[in-house]
C-alpha cells in the first residue's frame, strides 16, 4: 500500500518537474563550468519556442472563437480543423514584400518590433509557470516585469513616428496617452498583493496563496480588496494589451491599422506576436498574483502539474479577452482617459485602503462586510457621478400620432 | 394644398414682380409647375418657406433640364408696309402677307426645384427657372441661402449642367472630378474617344476601339520624336512643385 | 460651351492648393455667416493653437462605406473643418438613363442603393406610373409592400451592423444582421431570382407572382424576426461603452435637419415625424397599422435605436400584409413594357426607402426614352450635414457619425 | 451604467456562441465546394438559346429579331440576322441568327432579354461556375455556347417550361387546325412537316433528360 502511494507520489512528482528534471538532465552532459550557463539558454530557448507556438496556436483559436460568436465556422481549410492555418499565414507574411515607406526613418521604423517582441519576452523571465519552474526568481521581480512592459511604449511609439503616416501617428500619440495612463493604474492595482504577501517575488506571493482551507485556495481574487484589485488589473491589462475594447491605437475603424499601418510582412507579424505575446504575459502576471498562480483550484486536484494549471488559468483569460474583443465596441479616447483617472485610478487607491483595513481587522466575519460595503458603495457612487456627469443612460421613445 | 393657381396668385401678392407663370403639365401625374424669374427668385422662395399657409419648408429635390434649341416652322400673317408703283406713283400700301419661317427657338438650361412641407404635410410645388441660353449666360440665383438641401444639389447641377448659381455659398464639381472640362448631362456632350482596345462581342465597339487605338499610338509616336524636351521640363516643373 | 467652361474652371477651383496650417481653413466655406435660415450652430470652432493636421480619410478607408472621401483639418483629435468629396463611384447614371427606354432603366435602379435594390425599384416604378397615369393590381401592391419592408429591415439591420463595426466590435452585430439578412435574401432569390439585384417590379405592377409556398415560407421568416430585434437589443441598447460613444455625439437640430433636406430615419430621430410612407400614403400604406419612431435628441443613439425601432414596425407591416394579401394578377396583360412611350409630361415619385426620401424625376418628350431622368438620392442629400454634425468631435466621431447617416456609395455618386 | 448593459451583451455573445454548434438557424453558412444549395427555380445567371428537337441549327427559336439586342440595358448582346429563311415550329419561314454572341463579362443577368423575347427563345441559365482565365475569349458566348436543348430548359426551370411548352402546342394545334381546312396536297403536305416539326416542342415528344454532348463536355 505505502509503495504504492509511494509510486504515485513519485509519478506526481516527476511530471510536475518534468521540466526542471528535463533541463537537469540536458545539462548535465556537459561539464560543470558550463552548466549554469547552459540552463539559461535552455530556459530562454524553452520560452522563445514555447511562447510563438502558443501564439500560432491562440491565433487560429482566436479566429475560430470569434467566428463561433458571430456564427461563422471560422478558418478550416487548412489542415484538420484549420489547426495549420498559423503555418499558412507565417509563410505568407514571410514571403509578403516587406514596404518601407519612401521618407520613413528606416532605422527605427525597422528597430520598433525588434523592441516590442525583445520588451514582451523579458517580461517572462520572473513569471513562475510551475512549481520551480521560474527562470529567474528575482527578490524584486514584480518591479523589473513592470520595468520591462513600460518599455512596449517606446516601441509603438517608434513604429508610429517613423512610419510618417498621419495615422500611424495619431495611432502612436494614442497608444502613448494610453498606455502610460493605464500603467499607473496596473501598478497600483497589484501593490495590493504586494502589501498582503509582503514581497515583491512572484514565487513569494505564489507560495502565499497555494495554502488551503477547507479544500479551498487562498487565493486572492477570493478576498474584496483581491476581486477588486482582479478586475481593475483586468481593465489596466486589456488597456496596456491594445486589446478591445481599448484598441484604440490600432482603431481599425478609424485610423485603418493604427501605428502598424505601414507594417508589411514580417514586421507586421512580429508586432502581431508582441501583442499576443504581452496578453499571455499579463495574463500569466494575472494568475500569479490574484488567482493562485500554478496551485490547484482546489486541495484534491493538487496532483495535477503544477504548470498545467498555470497554462490553463492563462488560457482562460486570453478566451476572456477574445469573448470581450467579440462582444464590445471601442471607447473613444476621451472616455478612455476619463475612465482611466476618475474611475480605475480612484478605484486602485481606495482598494490600497481597503487593503489595509482587511490587513489590520485580523480575523472575522467584519472585515468581510466592512470592505466589501466600501468597495461597493464606492463603485456605485461612481457609477452614478459618471453618468450624471455625461448625461446617457437608457432612452424611451415616443412615436408620431 | 392650394392649387398653382392660388399660389402663384399669392406670390404675386406678396412680392412684387415676381413674373410667376404656371408651365402645365399634361402628364397624369398633375404635377404642374410654377416658373419664376430668376430676378426675384431668392424672394418668392423666402415667401414660400416662410408663408404660414404654405410653409414649404422642405426642399426635396433640386436638377437640371437642358432645353436644346428648336428649329420651328411657324406660319407667320404679318402685315407690312411696302413701297410700290402704284398706277405709276410711289406710294407706300399696306399688305398682308402669309409666309412660312423656319426660327431657331434658343435653348436654355432649366433648375426644377420640388417642394415640400414637413410641417403641413403637403405638396409638390414644383418651381422652375430658365436660363437666357445655353452658352453665356447661364446665371441663375442660388436657393441654397433658404433651403440648405440646395448646396449639395445645385452643386450637382453646376457640375453636370453648367448653371451657375450665384450665391452658393461652395459652387464646386460634386462629382466629375476639379480639372474636368464641360458638363456630361447636356443633350449635346460628345463622350471623349477614350476607348481602350478591347475584344468584345460588338464590331462597332471593336472598330472604334481599334481606330483609337490606331489613333493613339500615332500619336504618341509623332510625341515621342519631338517633344522629349518639353517633357523633360515639365518633368522638371513637377520636382520643383514637389520639393 | 466655351464660356460655361470658362466658368466651371474658375467656380470648380481645386482648393487643395491651400497650404496647410493656413488660418483660414477654420472656417473655409466662405460667406457661411451670409447664409439665412439655417444659421449654423454657434460652432465650437477653437482656434487652432497651432499646426493642423490635414488627413484624407479616404477613398480607401475602411469605414467609409466604400469610395467616399473625407478631406479632414484635425486640430489634435479633434475636428476643425470636413469635407465631403464624391463622385469616385460616378458612373452618370442619369445619362445611362435618359440613353435607353424605361423598361431597361429599371435593372440600373438595382444598382443605386445595391442594398435595397427593392425600394429603389419600386421608387422608379411609382415615377413612371404617375407620369403614364397607370394603376397596379391589388396584388401587387401587396407583394411591393413585403418586399420594400424586408428590404427595409435587412437594411436597417446591416446598417446598425455596420455603425457598431465602426465603433470597433470586430464586427459580431454585423454578423449577426448578415445571418438574418441571408435568409431574407433567399426569400428574395426565390421570387424575383437574384439576391441583391432583384429587378422585380415593373412601372403597372410586379414581374412575376410569388406562389403559395413562397408566401408560407415568408410568413415563417417574417415570425422569426423579432426574435432576432430582441437579441439586437439585448446585444446593444444598453451597452454603456455604446450609450457613452454615441450619446450627445452627432447632434442634428430639427430645423436644420428640414431645412437640410435630411430625410428617412435621420429626419426622424432629430424628433421630425415625417415618413412619406404616411404622409403620401403611397402604394397602399394606408391600410396598415404602424407607427413612426421619434428621437428627441439627434444623436447617433437615437438614429440608432430608431432604426431599430423601425424594424420592429416593419415587422408589423409584414405580418399584416402577408395575411391580407389577397389573389389576382400582378400585372395588367395588357400594358407594354417594352416600345412605351409615355405622353409628354413629367412627374416626381417618391417613396420612404429605408435611407429616406428616394425620389425619381422623369421628364417624357414622348419618345421612348426618358427625356430627364433624374434621382433624388436620400444619401447623398443626408450627407449635406455631415460637417455640421462632426465639427468639434474627435476622428472616432467622425467615423461613427458618418456611419450612422447611412450611406451607400453606389447612391451617393450614382 | 454599473455594467450590466455589457453583461448583457457578454451573455448574448455566449448564447452565440455556443448556439452556433448546435442550432442551424445561427449558423447559416454552408461548406462551399462541398456543400451544395440547390439553386431556386426563378434563379438566373445568363441568358441561353432554347432549341427544340436534336438539331440545334434547325431547332433555333431565336429568328434574329434583335428586339433583346436592342432592350439589353449593358449592349451585350451582338446578333447578326441572316439573309435567308427557314420555317420555324409552325412552318413558318422566319429568319434566324447568323451571329449570336453575348459578352457575359458585361451582361449583368438582368433577364431583360427574357422578357422582351416574343418567342420564348431565349433564357436565364442558372449555371453559374463559370469562371475562366481567359477574360476575353472565354466570357464571350457564342451560338454553338450559347444553344441549349429544350429538355434543359425544362430541368431548370420546369415551371416556366411547362408555361412555355403549353402555348407553343396551342400555337400549333391552331396551326394544324388551319392547315386541315386547306384542301390542296400541297396545304396539306406543308402540314405534314409543321407537325413533324412542332411534335418535338411538346412535353411529350421530347426527351427530357437527354442534353447535349457538345454541352456535356464544355462543362
Amino acid at each position: 500500500m505505502t509503495a504504492t502511494a509511494s509510486f504515485a507520489r513519485s509519478i506526481i512528482e516527476t511530471s510536475d518537474q518534468i521540466f526542471v528534471l528535463l533541463k537537469q538532465w540536458l545539462v548535465s552532459f556537459l561539464p560543470a563550468a558550463w552548466q549554469p550557463a547552459a540552463g539559461v539558454v535552455l530556459c530562454v530557448a524553452a520560452i522563445v519556442g514555447l511562447f510563438p507556438a502558443l501564439f500560432a496556436l491562440t491565433t487560429v483559436l482566436e479566429r475560430k472563437g470569434l467566428g463561433r460568436i458571430q456564427n461563422r465556422i471560422g478558418p478550416n481549410r487548412v489542415g484538420p480543423l484549420g489547426l495549420l492555418q498559423p503555418l499558412a499565414d507565417g509563410i505568407k507574411s514571410l514571403t509578403k514584400e516587406d514596404i518601407v515607406p519612401a521618407r520613413a526613418d528606416w532605422a527605427v521604423h525597422f528597430l520598433a518590433p525588434l523592441v516590442l517582441v525583445v520588451a514582451v519576452f523579458m517580461g517572462f523571465a520572473v513569471v513562475p509557470m510551475g512549481r520551480n519552474l521560474v527562470l529567474v526568481d528575482m527578490d524584486a521581480g514584480l518591479l523589473f516585469y513592470f520595468a520591462m512592459g513600460a518599455s512596449t511604449e517606446l516601441a509603438i511609439f517608434m513604429a508610429g513616428w517613423s512610419s510618417r503616416n498621419k495615422y500611424s501617428l495619431l495611432g502612436a500619440m494614442r497608444a502613448v496617452a494610453q498606455m502610460i495612463s493605464y500603467e499607473v493604474a496596473l501598478l497600483l492595482s497589484t501593490v495590493v498583493v504586494v502589501m498582503m504577501a509582503g514581497s515583491l517575488s512572484l514565487t513569494k506571493i505564489v507560495a502565499a496563496q497555494n495554502q488551503y482551507t477547507w479544500g479551498l485556495p487562498h487565493w486572492y481574487i477570493f478576498t474584496p480588496w483581491g476581486l477588486a484589485g482582479f478586475l481593475m488589473y483586468a481593465i489596466a491589462t486589456t488597456a496596456e494589451t491594445n486589446r478591445s475594447p481599448f484598441d484604440l491605437p490600432e482603431g481599425e475603424s478609424e485610423l485603418v491599422a493604427g501605428y502598424h499601418t505601414e507594417y508589411s510582412g514580417f514586421k507586421f507579424a512580429l508586432f502581431f506576436l508582441g501583442e499576443y505575446l504581452a496578453m499571455f504575459s499579463v495574463s500569466g502576471l494575472g494568475a500569479t498574483l490574484f488567482l493562485g498562480g500554478w496551485s490547484a483550484p482546489f486541495s484534491f486536484l493538487t496532483w495535477v502539474p503544477s504548470w498545467i494549471w498555470f497554462f490553463s488559468k492563462l488560457m482562460l483569460s486570453i478566451f476572456v479577452f477574445i469573448w470581450l474583443r467579440g462582444t464590445l465596441p471601442r471607447l473613444r479616447q476621451d472616455q478612455l482617459m476619463n475612465f482611466a483617472w476618475k474611475f480605475v485610478l480612484p478605484m486602485t487607491l481606495l482598494n490600497l485602503l481597503v487593503a489595509g483595513l482587511w490587513r489590520f481587522m485580523g480575523e472575522g466575519w467584519e472585515r468581510w462586510v466592512l470592505c466589501t460595503a466600501i468597495l461597493v458603495v464606492a463603485y456605485v457612487v461612481m457609477g452614478r457621478m459618471g453618468m450624471r456627469r455625461e448625461h446617457f443612460g437608457p432612452r424611451s421613445y415616443r412615436y408620431a400620432e | 394644398m392650394k392649387t398653382v393657381e392660388q399660389i402663384k396668385a399669392a406670390i404675386e401678392a406678396a412680392v412684387a414682380g415676381a413674373g410667376v407663370e404656371v408651365v402645365p403639365n399634361p402628364s397624369p401625374s398633375g404635377q404642374h409647375s410654377l416658373r419664376i424669374e430668376p430676378g426675384r427668385a431668392v424672394e418668392v422662395a423666402r415667401f414660400l418657406r416662410d408663408d404660414a399657409e404654405l410653409a414649404l419648408d422642405f426642399l426635396s429635390n433640386v436638377t437640371g433640364v437642358d432645353w436644346l434649341d428648336r428649329e420651328i416652322e411657324e406660319t407667320v400673317t404679318e402685315t407690312r408696309t411696302v413701297t410700290r408703283m402704284v398706277d405709276g406713283v410711289e406710294q407706300a400700301v399696306e399688305e398682308t402677307v402669309e409666309e412660312t419661317r423656319q426660327r431657331i427657338e434658343p435653348g436654355f438650361l432649366e433648375a426644377v426645384y420640388h417642394l415640400y412641407s414637413v410641417a403641413k404635410k403637403h405638396g409638390p410645388v414644383v418651381l422652375r427657372m430658365r436660363t437666357v441660353n445655353r452658352t453665356d449666360q447661364v446665371e441663375l440665383p442660388s436657393l441654397t441661402p433658404i433651403w440648405r438641401s440646395a448646396e449639395f444639389q445645385e452643386r450637382e447641377v453646376f457640375d453636370l449642367y453648367g448653371i451657375i448659381f450665384t450665391g452658393h455659398p461652395d459652387l464646386r464639381r460634386l462629382l466629375m472630378w476639379p480639372g474636368f472640362k464641360d458638363h456630361p448631362m447636356r443633350r449635346d456632350y460628345v463622350e471623349p474617344d477614350d476607348f481602350e482596345y478591347e475584344p468584345t462581342a460588338h464590331d462597332r465597339v471593336l472598330e472604334r476601339a481599334l481606330a483609337h487605338q490606331a489613333a493613339s499610338e500615332a500619336a504618341s509616336t509623332a510625341a515621342g520624336e519631338k517633344a522629349s524636351e518639353p517633357a523633360e521640363a515639365a518633368e522638371q516643373q513637377g520636382t520643383e512643385a514637389d520639393a | 460651351m466655351s464660356e460655361s467652361q470658362s466658368h466651371s474652371a474658375a467656380a470648380g477651383e481645386n482648393p487643395e492648393g491651400r497650404k496647410p496650417g493656413s488660418q483660414n481653413l477654420v472656417s473655409q466655406r466662405p460667406e457661411s455667416q451670409k447664409l439665412e435660415g439655417w444659421n449654423r450652430p454657434a460652432r465650437t470652432e477653437p482656434e487652432a493653437d497651432g499646426q493642423l493636421l490635414e488627413v484624407s480619410m479616404g477613398p480607401h478607408h475602411p469605414s467609409t462605406h466604400g469610395v467616399f472621401r473625407m478631406d479632414v483639418a484635425l486640430d489634435g483629435e479633434r475636428v476643425i473643418r470636413l469635407r465631403p468629396v464624391f463622385g469616385y463611384l460616378h458612373r452618370n447614371h442619369e445619362k445611362l438613363g435618359e440613353g435607353q427606354s424605361y423598361l431597361s432603366s429599371m435593372p440600373y435602379t438595382d444598382r443605386l442603393d445595391y442594398f435595397c435594390s427593392l425600394s429603389n425599384n419600386w421608387a422608379y416604378a411609382l415615377a413612371v406610373e404617375k407620369l403614364a397615369g397607370q394603376q397596379v393590381p391589388e396584388r401587387a401592391e401587396y407583394l411591393r409592400v413585403i418586399l420594400a419592408e424586408l428590404t427595409r429591415f435587412q437594411n436597417h439591420a446591416s446598417s446598425i451592423g455596420f455603425l457598431i463595426q465602426e465603433m470597433g466590435a470586430s464586427g459580431t452585430p454585423l454578423m449577426y444582421a448578415f445571418r438574418e439578412r441571408e435568409k431574407i435574401l433567399d426569400l428574395f432569390e426565390e421570387l424575383t431570382g437574384a439576391r441583391m439585384m432583384c429587378n422585380y417590379m415593373r412601372f403597372g405592377g410586379c414581374r412575376v407572382d410569388a406562389s403559395p409556398a413562397w408566401l408560407e415560407k415568408a410568413r415563417a421568416r417574417v415570425a422569426a424576426l423579432p426574435g432576432f430585434v430582441d437579441e439586437f437589443e439585448r446585444l446593444l441598447a444598453t451597452n454603456e461603452i455604446l450609450m457613452a460613444r454615441c450619446q450627445g455625439v452627432g447632434i442634428l437640430r430639427p430645423e436644420l435637419a428640414v431645412n437640410a433636406g435630411v430625410t428617412g430615419p435621420m429626419l426622424r430621430a432629430s424628433g421630425v415625424g415625417y415618413d412619406i410612407r404616411k404622409v403620401d400614403g403611397y402604394g397602399i400604406y394606408n391600410r396598415f397599422s404602424f407607427r413612426v419612431p421619434l428621437g428627441e435628441h439627434g444623436d447617433v443613439y437615437d438614429r440608432f435605436m430608431v432604426r431599430l425601432l423601425e424594424m420592429r414596425e416593419s415587422v408589423k407591416i409584414l405580418e399584416q400584409a402577408l395575411k391580407e394579401i389577397p389573389a389576382g394578377p400582378v400585372m395588367d396583360p395588357r400594358l407594354k413594357l417594352r416600345n412605351f412611350r409615355p405622353k409628354p409630361g413629367e412627374a416626381y415619385g417618391r417613396i420612404e426607402a429605408p435611407k429616406g426620401e428616394l425620389g425619381f424625376y422623369l421628364i417624357s418628350d414622348g419618345g421612348p426614352n426618358p427625356y430627364r431622368y433624374r434621382v433624388r438620392p436620400p444619401s447623398l442629400i443626408n450627407l449635406t450635414i455631415l460637417e455640421d454634425m462632426c465639427l468639434g468631435h474627435s476622428v472616432a466621431d467622425v467615423v461613427l457619425i458618418s456611419g450612422s447617416v447611412d450611406i451607400v456609395l453606389g447612391e451617393v455618386d450614382r | 451604467m454599473f455594467g450590466e448593459g455589457i453583461l448583457k451583451g457578454l451573455a448574448e455573445t455566449a448564447r452565440n456562441f455556443f448556439g452556433s454548434f448546435v442550432s442551424a438557424e445561427r449558423l447559416t453558412t454552408v461548406e462551399y465546394p462541398e456543400q451544395r444549395i440547390a439553386p431556386f427555380e426563378a434563379a438566373r445567371v445568363f441568358p441561353f438559346l432554347v432549341y427544340d428537337g436534336e438539331d440545334w441549327l434547325a431547332g433555333l427559336r431565336c429568328v434574329a429579331c434583335q428586339i433583346c439586342e436592342k432592350e439589353c440595358p449593358p449592349q451585350c448582346i451582338f446578333i447578326e440576322k441572316s439573309k435567308d429563311k427557314k420555317p420555324d415550329f409552325v412552318g413558318k419561314p422566319q429568319s434566324y441568327p447568323m451571329r449570336f454572341e453575348i459578352d457575359i463579362s458585361v451582361c449583368m443577368s438582368c433577364q431583360i432579354c427574357v422578357e422582351v423575347c416574343p418567342f420564348e427563345a431565349i433564357k436565364m441559365d442558372t449555371a453559374f461556375e463559370l469562371s475562366t482565365g481567359d477574360r476575353f475569349g472565354g466570357l464571350l458566348l457564342n451560338l454553338t455556347q450559347l444553344a441549349k436543348p429544350n429538355a434543359y430548359y425544362r430541368q431548370i426551370h420546369p415551371t416556366g417550361a411547362a408555361e412555355v411548352d403549353a402555348r407553343m402546342a396551342e400555337e400549333m394545334a391552331k396551326a394544324e387546325a388551319k392547315a386541315k381546312t386547306a384542301t390542296d396536297a400541297a396545304a396539306k403536305a406543308a402540314a405534314d412537316a409543321a407537325a413533324t416539326k412542332a411534335a418535338d416542342a411538346t412535353p411529350a415528344a421530347g426527351d427530357a433528360s437527354q442534353s447535349r454532348p457538345d454541352e456535356e463536355s464544355r462543362r
